[in-house]
């Protein structure tokens, strides 16, 4: 007989596979990166091979990738998404913009370093990341998912009055829009 | 010579003739310059549209000479008809940044106005949908003022990663090795001061 | 009562039958699909992931109870479905409940899966979703209406409303609806490519104009429950239609080529066509398919 | 009876939405009765940017302005700035240049071709004609060293000469597009329900289109034929033989067609320019970056894209940076008063369709 | 109805791509290689490098830092420091590529990194993946954003030069100054190798930008001969300029001397230089010398309040670089410009006294408390051979003396002159000027030859004939003594066992035999220490002819300083103009009760 701990280790593996190999990406082409997105999941790169496809609405979906810089507007509906999605969730950073700001360094209207404000599983360099960077990164996550690493929304709500104060303090009115669904 | 700009020394002739304190020039082929008091941008193009077949709004434009203290209107105009581009120029009191609007002639000028609203400060009588465009809850001076400092900006907003505190200046390094002291007048002269 | 086991086998296995089918189905449609996009597309049991990571989620947002109902309606309905239609002729196992008058039942509980859906998407709040709703209810009018003529001018043509009755009248491929009543089948036809969700009669889902529709905000276990039960509700209106129009099948291997063949109609012509708008669809259902139902009516009464 | 409006926010996380905006909708059942752009999601603030940043350092900067086609943003800076300075360019340099505008044309019809059918629901064409544009990718690649942003064409030039047998290699892949034209034709083009979401939908007359300023494909699809490539011939388009197709209704439809037949003679142009291009000298040297002054002066240079007129303003007060960069590009006209105006009485299927059809790009408007 | 059939029907002609095999590039599995010019990450040669900083310049994005890495010294030419990437900030635009003056720097073909961590995203190209030479990418060979090209210095023609004494050097016009100035990147690597340590990226920023009149000012800050400089200087800055790595370096030179010719006159330049003299301070300083490192100090002390006299014992102050050099490379007036504007602030110099002679050193001593002594080398060395002190057997130093003396020498129409230093050049330019046909007796090779070589060059285009590998042998007198022709052998060089220069070694029996009216020597001097009282020179340490000193001049006497040629073993003017900055700054704290740092460690 199987053990109950055994048995949810099992359970988590087969859990783990299927998050890994299915990942839905929320729609959201929140900067340039975007560009490079139609090529990675259309013919050519296809990343539907990964179990990899688009999703309408932050609530179906896995991944949120920020696909380069973000203006502080942004900042504030991709905090929202965000905390629409349902966990277990990732984010992917994607190119020099979300590491230290990248071309946008001086802006006065983007954010520098996307981890002070959302957990972030994933970073791809480039500028643009190239599809198979793209996917490599995709890759990385599906690994790092196997593993259990990829704990950023844990990390996310353990941590969130941090995140909210450095949030605070790029967003200098909290009011979202009127909608609430 | 002149036979090449045929059509746009007529305009200009033109608009000498009607508007005589006009400052009007060719800049090339294509393209002349008017340059205009303020007061007499509204009739002036509105009379570009109406007699000289300018009916495209081509671009509009705002430049800020902080050392003039004044902010530069350029309305960019193009005539289908003529294939010609009139650059139409006036200054405005930055201090007092108000001018009248042209959307009336041109619909899209609507959006330009807006966005030297929030951008320059530039208050536009008769457009009544000078609201938040392009930025939300901006509460600094406008951003494409000259004297706002983006870099000083988002150094104060925004944290940078660390990790990059032991970088070197190359001329400093080497004067620390020769022992070389630079006079202050001659420190604004050091090329790494090109940001 | 007798307890009659071979119901009961059915009712147990008839349902995993039909997801995996139908999860197949799906698997293998994302694959064709990629082969005419010059790509190679995701593995067939890719729903089947999709379907084990929505259950495996940690958070599941709801905005009331009608959220958890909606699902479950529509999972009913396709079990449902699937339990009154005989899934393999004269097979003890697999003939469920079908019953006589039992095609109208169907064509009721057809719809209350949509329903139940449309009353959960309803309580979302989310405009998307009200819209699509709204859009799909408009075009299950649309398309129910040909339908109904169809199985209409079946039944009085062969004067029955039990599908075990049709089943025993196709007991030769000549002798197969789809040669008897060729208008009845075109009406029905059109009408399941409505039915099937698939281009261009995708109004309800329309990612690029109301983001998903219905399910926008449903995640996690809810659209898992919804898409299990689509897999399901995909295999039991393949086995009706088969069963309707194909002379039924006799074993699974027979069963699966005529549903297979079935479902491709929907799906290849779903990947060369653009969606209609909601009134051009609705438009669509009522010229044609409801011209070819009316036809098979008039041919079946005069 | 009046029907209940419902608001309706199409962005910035919405599938339909081209880029990251927001058109705020109030609808009454299907239709709208009022349209609202909010933009200001991508604002980067490059003209800023660009005061603190030196001539050459201005280069690599403006590519980003508008992300699918970022080729006429450094077309133009050049040419402002070779303008300004009165600088010549190697005739070979304005071959490569006009190469490269084309085929950024090319891959910006490409990616528009799979946004309108991927918003009218036709989700194989996308998959094609993305597909197809990375072989277009492939040549920005070999050429310049980068897929999306090239940061090839600057002042007094280009950065790199072709690589050895590159001209064949663009051949060929203009040889597989022309082959796989055909077969867009037939899904797309020739599709009966692609047509009938298409004709009649998102009309601009012609008389709005003046009043709205409207330019690019949807000008030419109201039947202006208007082409700066024509009126104004920069580079070398005065030599080579092209021409501006326009089609009348101004609907979706008719800008479809314009931008499908400007495919082909986007393809021709290539070949031409391929044909004639001679040998030399491919860049005009500036001084070295860290010290190159522009004279004082003013320029207001035009390019189009595939979107429409592409203008800069660029204002140099001699020294060195630039004054004052102002960029209009297409999509700023389009894609706010335009947009709210043209989506009032439209069906909400489509809003997304009208905004494709429009070239709305919001990187370009807010910068 | 209207059916539109084919609208309908055509559309599933798409269904025949099913059988088309797909052209997905199925990555990982399947590699795609990138062009050959992808822009990935950087890749840096690192002993290539020289840490200039360039490319941290040019980097719009300042995603690079120039930071030590190990196993790199700040050494002559290069500062020690290497790029670092900040993956976070680039952009890929390879404008630090294409603007770096070695060409060290490139991109590869690499472009993969995905990672969990950010802060694993900092580079250091060539450390972190040396590997990436072999991807390289994109390169900057040939495709530089740098003016390798000089922008040529507009000179007399060969055939005009020798015809009067004019300078030959015309000097740039200010656009020619302009565009050589904009070729600077200003990394400042120059500096180190310059004597004074000159702010040479500053002055030369300023000219590019158009303010010339700054550039003079922040030249004067440390060089008070700043126009003489600009003239003649041996520029040790322009050996390791890092332009020219692959290219020719700044002509800094001439970029200084348009920049100082600006300034017409004394009142001009004393406007434009604006120094801040501060009050007397009551302490006395004797200058011995008024030679370039003369000058320097007396300028720096009187700047400083100090009271200062210069004692020279020509009629003209200058040294060297009056006596020395000929007319045509420095105008008399460009010197008296500059003595004058000096004399303007406050130095004194005396004129014709000679110390030992008019004054004694211990009066000199008594009156001031502290002496420098900038005497130079004006001793010339002897050829060692029979028959050299035939008349028309001169040295070239008495020779250049006596012409820029315009004093006449009679040397004939065929000249021979030996050695290969700028002096044997200038003696021979000079010989051509008066008429003569010049050949130069060089014992090495043409490579060799000590001198600079724009004057060997022009030399050459004004009809010198150089004669390397060639050795002296004996002087042929005629019976009035007077020379007659030299006897010289070739030589073929020997490699050195020991790794140092090939030496000369005469192949035996090579002699031959030119016919000359006057042969001039120009293999050396060394300096005339008489005038010393026997217990100065007893305490303080000469060796090898020179003076020992300490790092601020001071030589073992506390109040006696010494520097020029009789200090360094450099022997040009820059070279003493910072012994004599060196000095002032000795001086300076001696006598205002600053500690001499280092105990006055000497050398």
């Amino acid at each position: 007989m199987y053990n109950d701990k055994e048995a949810s280790k099992i359970v988590d593996i087969i859990k783990n596979f299927a998050r890994k190999h299915s990942l839905w990406i929320v729609a959201y082409g929140t900067g340039c990166g975007a560009i490079e997105l139609p090529p990675t999941m259309t013919s050519r790169y296809d990343a539907e091979r990964f179990g990899i496809r688009g999703s309408a609405t932050p609530r179906q979906a896995d991944v949120l990738l920020i696909t380069g810089y973000l203006s502080v507007k942004t900042l504030k509906r991709v905090i929202r998404t965000y905390e629409q999605m349902q966990e277990p969730k990732y984010v992917i950073g994607f190119g020099s913009c979300t590491i230290n700001g990248g071309m946008y360094w001086d802006s006065y209207n983007t954010i520098k370093a996307l981890d002070r404000y959302l957990p972030v599983d994933v970073y791809i360099n480039g500028c643009m990341p190239r599809p198979e960077a793209v996917i490599s990164g995709f890759i990385k996550l599906q690994e790092l998912i196997a593993q259990g690493k990829a704990d950023g929304a844990k990390r996310y709500q353990e941590n969130l009055e941090w995140y909210r104060e450095n949030q605070r303090k790029v967003i200098k009115n909290w009011r979202m829009p009127e909608y609430n669904w | 010579m002149d036979k090449d700009f045929i059509n746009e020394n007529k305009t200009i002739e033109e608009i000498k003739n009607t508007f005589h304190s006009a400052e009007a020039k060719l800049q090339r082929k294509n393209r002349i310059i008017v340059k205009l008091r303020s007061d007499l941008i509204p009739p002036f193009l509105s009379y570009a549209k109406n007699y000289l077949s300018f009916d495209h709004l081509a671009h509009f434009s705002c430049v800020d000479w902080i050392e003039d203290n004044q902010f530069e209107l350029v309305y960019i105009l193009y005539s289908y008809e003529k294939n010609i581009i009139a650059i139409v120029k006036t200054r405005i009191d930055r201090e007092k940044a108000e001018f009248v609007t042209v959307k009336h002639l041109w619909r899209q000028a609507e959006t330009f106005e807006r966005e030297f609203h929030e951008m320059y400060g530039i208050n536009f009588t008769g457009n009544n949908r000078l609201t938040e465009f392009i930025l939300e809850d901006w509460d600094d001076i406008p951003p494409m003022r000259r004297d706002f400092d983006t870099m000083q900006y988002s150094k104060e907003n925004f944290y940078t990663r660390p990790g990059r505190e032991d970088a070197q200046d190359v001329r400093e390094v080497i004067t620390k090795k020769s022992g070389e002291k630079i006079p202050d007048f001659a420190k604004e002269f050091s090329v790494r001061k090109l940001k | 009562m007798e307890i009659n086991w071979s119901t009961i086998l059915g009712i147990i296995f008839t349902p995993i039958i039909a997801f995996i089918v139908g999860v197949t189905y799906g698997g293998l449609t994302r694959v064709i699909t990629a082969r005419v996009q010059n790509r190679y597309g995701p593995p067939i049991f890719q729903n089947l992931l999709d379907i084990i990571k929505l259950y495996s989620k940690e958070s599941n947002i709801n905005h009331g109870v009608m959220q958890h109902l909606g699902p479950v309606f529509a999972i009913t309905a396709s079990v449902t479905t699937l339990f009154f239609v005989p899934v393999i002729k004269d097979s003890t196992v697999f003939t469920n409940f079908s019953f006589h008058g039992d095609l109208i039942f169907l064509l009721y509980i057809m719809v209350f899966g949509s329903l139940g859906m449309a009353l959960g998407a309803g309580q979302t709040g989310n405009p998307n979703s009200a819209i699509g709703v709204s859009r799909g209810l408009s075009q299950l009018v649309g398309y129910e209406v040909p339908f109904v003529m169809a199985l209409v001018a079946i039944m009085i043509q062969f004067q029955t409303t039990n599908l075990n009755d049709l089943l025993a009248v196709q007991d030769h491929f000549t002798k197969w609806i789809i040669f008897q009543s060729p208008f009845a089948f075109l009406a029905a036809i059109l009408a399941f490519l409505g039915m099937m969700g698939y281009a261009p009669f995708d109004v309800v889902i329309a990612p690029a104009e109301i983001a998903s529709g219905p399910p926008s905000e449903f995640g996690g276990k809810y659209l898992g429950l919804m898409l299990t039960s689509r897999s399901i509700f995909t295999f039991a209106k393949l086995v009706l239609f088969t069963d309707i129009f194909l002379g039924g099948a006799s074993d699974f291997i027979t069963l699966l080529i005529k549903t297979f063949i079935l479902y491709m109609i929907p799906v290849l012509t779903g990947i060369v066509f653009p969606r209609y708008r909601t009134e051009q669809s609705i438009r669509f259902f009522w010229s044609w398919p409801l011209f070819f139902g009316i036809i098979a009516i008039l041919v079946v009464v005069f | 009876m009046r029907e209940k409006e419902t608001t309706l926010y199409f962005g910035p996380q919405h599938p339909g939405i081209t880029g990251n905006m927001m058109v705020k909708l109030k609808v009454a059942g299907d239709t709208i009765v009022k349209a609202e752009t909010h933009v200001g999601y991508l604002h980067r603030a490059f003209e800023k940017l660009m005061e603190r940043r030196t001539w050459m350092q201005s280069f690599p900067i403006v590519c980003r302005i508008c992300v699918p086609e970022p080729d006429p943003n450094e077309e133009n800076l050049a040419r402002a700035v070779e303008e300004i300075e009165g600088r010549e360019v190697p005739e070979r340099a304005k071959y490569i240049r006009v190469m490269v505008l084309e085929l950024s044309r090319l891959a910006a019809y490409f990616l528009w071709m799979g946004g309108q059918s991927g918003t009218a629901g036709l989700y194989t064409v996308p998959q094609w004609s993305v597909g197809d544009r990375d072989y277009i990718l492939d040549l920005f690649e070999e050429l310049t060293g980068g897929r999306i942003y090239h940061m090839y064409i600057w002042a007094g030039g280009v950065r790199r000469d072709l690589p050895e047998g590159f001209a064949d290699k663009v051949l060929k892949t203009m040889d597989y597009i022309e082959s796989r034209l055909p077969e867009y034709d037939k899904l797309m083009f020739d599709n009966a329900i692609f047509q009938k979401r298409a004709q009649g939908i998102g009309v601009i007359d012609k008389d709005k289109a003046l009043e709205w300023g409207v330019v690019g494909p949807p000008l030419r699809g109201c039947g202006i034929k208007h082409d700066v490539r024509k009126d104004e011939p920069y580079e070398v388009y005065d030599k080579l033989d092209f021409v501006v197709p326009t089609y009348e209704g101004g609907d979706i439809w008719a800008r479809a067609m314009v931008r499908r037949k400007e495919m082909e003679q986007s393809i021709s142009i290539i070949r031409q320019v391929i044909e004639k291009m001679p040998g030399g000298e491919y860049y005009n040297k500036v001084p070295t970056p860290l010290n190159w002054f522009v004279p004082p002066g003013e320029a207001y240079v035009k390019t189009e894209s595939a979107r429409g007129e592409f203008g800069y303003y660029v204002v140099s007060d001699g020294s060195l940076k630039p004054r004052r960069v102002h960029v209009r590009g297409p999509a700023y006209v389009h894609g706010v008063s335009l947009l709210e105006n043209i989506l009032v009485g439209a069906n909400i299927s489509d809003v997304a369709m009208i905004m494709n059809s429009l070239g709305v790009c919001p990187p370009e408007i807010e910068r | 109805m209207a059916i539109n059939l084919k609208g309908i029907v055509s559309p599933y002609n798409a269904l025949k791509q099913i059988g088309r095999k797909p052209h997905t590039v199925q990555y990982p599995f399947q590699k795609k290689e990138a062009a050959q010019r992808y822009r990935g990450f950087h890749y840096n040669d690192l002993e290539e490098c020289i840490g200039c900083g360039t490319c941290a310049t040019i980097c719009q994005n300042e995603a690079i830092d120039m930071i030590f890495i190990d196993g790199f010294e700040t050494t002559s030419g290069d500062s020690g420091l290497r790029p670092r990437v900040d993956n976070g900030r680039c952009c890929w635009c390879a404008l630090c590529v294409d603007s770096c003056p070695t060409g060290s720097l490139s991109l590869t073909k690499d472009y993969l990194h995905v990672s969990d961590d950010p802060d694993t995203f900092l580079l250091v190209p060539g450390l972190d993946n040396p590997e990436g030479k072999e991807n390289l990418s994109w390169i900057s060979n040939g495709n530089s954003l740098l003016d390798y090209q000089r922008i040529p210095m507009p000179e007399l023609e060969g055939k005009e030069r020798v015809k009067s004494f004019a300078e030959v050097v015309l000097g740039y016009s200010e656009d020619q100054a302009r565009a050589e100035a904009a070729r600077c990147v200003g990394c400042g690597i120059c500096t180190d190798n310059c004597p004074v340590h000159m702010h040479i990226p500053e002055y030369i920023n300023a000219i590019a930008r158009g303010d010339d009149e700054m550039a003079v000012k922040i030249i004067y800050d440390n060089n008070p001969l700043g126009e003489t400089c600009g003239k003649v200087c041996t520029r040790r800055c322009e050996e390791i300029c890092a332009v020219s790595k692959r290219g020719e370096p700044i002509a800094i030179r001439w970029l200084k001397r348009y920049a100082t010719e600006k300034a017409k006159n004394k009142d001009i330049l004393k406007e434009i230089v604006n120094p801040t003299i501060l009050p007397p301070n009551g302490h006395s300083v004797g200058i011995i010398g008024a030679g370039p490192g003369g000058l320097t100090v007396g300028y720096y002390l009187a700047l400083r309040g100090f009271d200062v006299t210069i004692y020279e014992a020509k009629d003209h102050a200058g040294g060297m670089i009056m006596y020395g050099i000929p007319k045509y490379r420095l105008p008399i007036d460009s010197i008296d410009k500059q003595i004058e504007y000096m004399k303007s602030i406050g130095v004194k110099i005396l004129f014709n006294t000679k110390v030992g002679k008019d004054i004694s050193f211990n009066e000199l001593k008594q009156k001031h408390e502290a002496i420098y002594i900038g005497i130079g080398f004006e001793v010339p060395y002897k050829l060692g051979i029979k028959g050299e002190d035939a008349e028309g057997s001169i040295q070239a130093i008495n020779f250049l003396r006596a012409i820029n003396s315009e004093k006449h020498v009679e040397i004939g129409d065929k000249v021979v002159v030996v050695g290969g230093g700028n002096v044997a050049i200038d003696a021979a330019r000079v010989s051509r000027r008066l008429g003569a046909e010049v050949t130069i007796l060089y014992r090495r090779r043409v490579e060799d030859m000590p001198a600079d070589w724009e004057e060997i060059e022009g030399a050459e285009e004004e009809g010198v004939i150089i004669h390397p590998q060639a050795i002296p042998l004996e002087i042929i007198t005629d019976e009035n003594n007077k020379v007659k022709a030299i006897k010289y052998a070739n030589a073929e060089m020997i490699p050195d066992p020991k790794g140092g220069r090939p030496r000369p070694k005469i192949i035996e029996g090579d002699e031959h035999i030119i016919e000359v009216t006057s042969v001039i020597a120009a293999i050396g001097q060394e300096a005339d220490y008489s005038f010393l009282p026997q217990e100065v020179l007893e305490s303080i340490e000469i060796k090898r002819g020179r003076i020992v000193v300490n790092e601020y001049q001071q030589t073992k006497l506390p109040w006696l300083f010494a520097g020029g040629d009789i200090a360094n073993r450099r022997a040009d003017a820059i070279s003493a103009i910072a012994d004599g900055y060196r000095a002032v700054k000795g001086i300076e704290m001696l006598l205002l009760n600053k500690e001499i740092k280092n105990g006055g460690r000497l050398n």
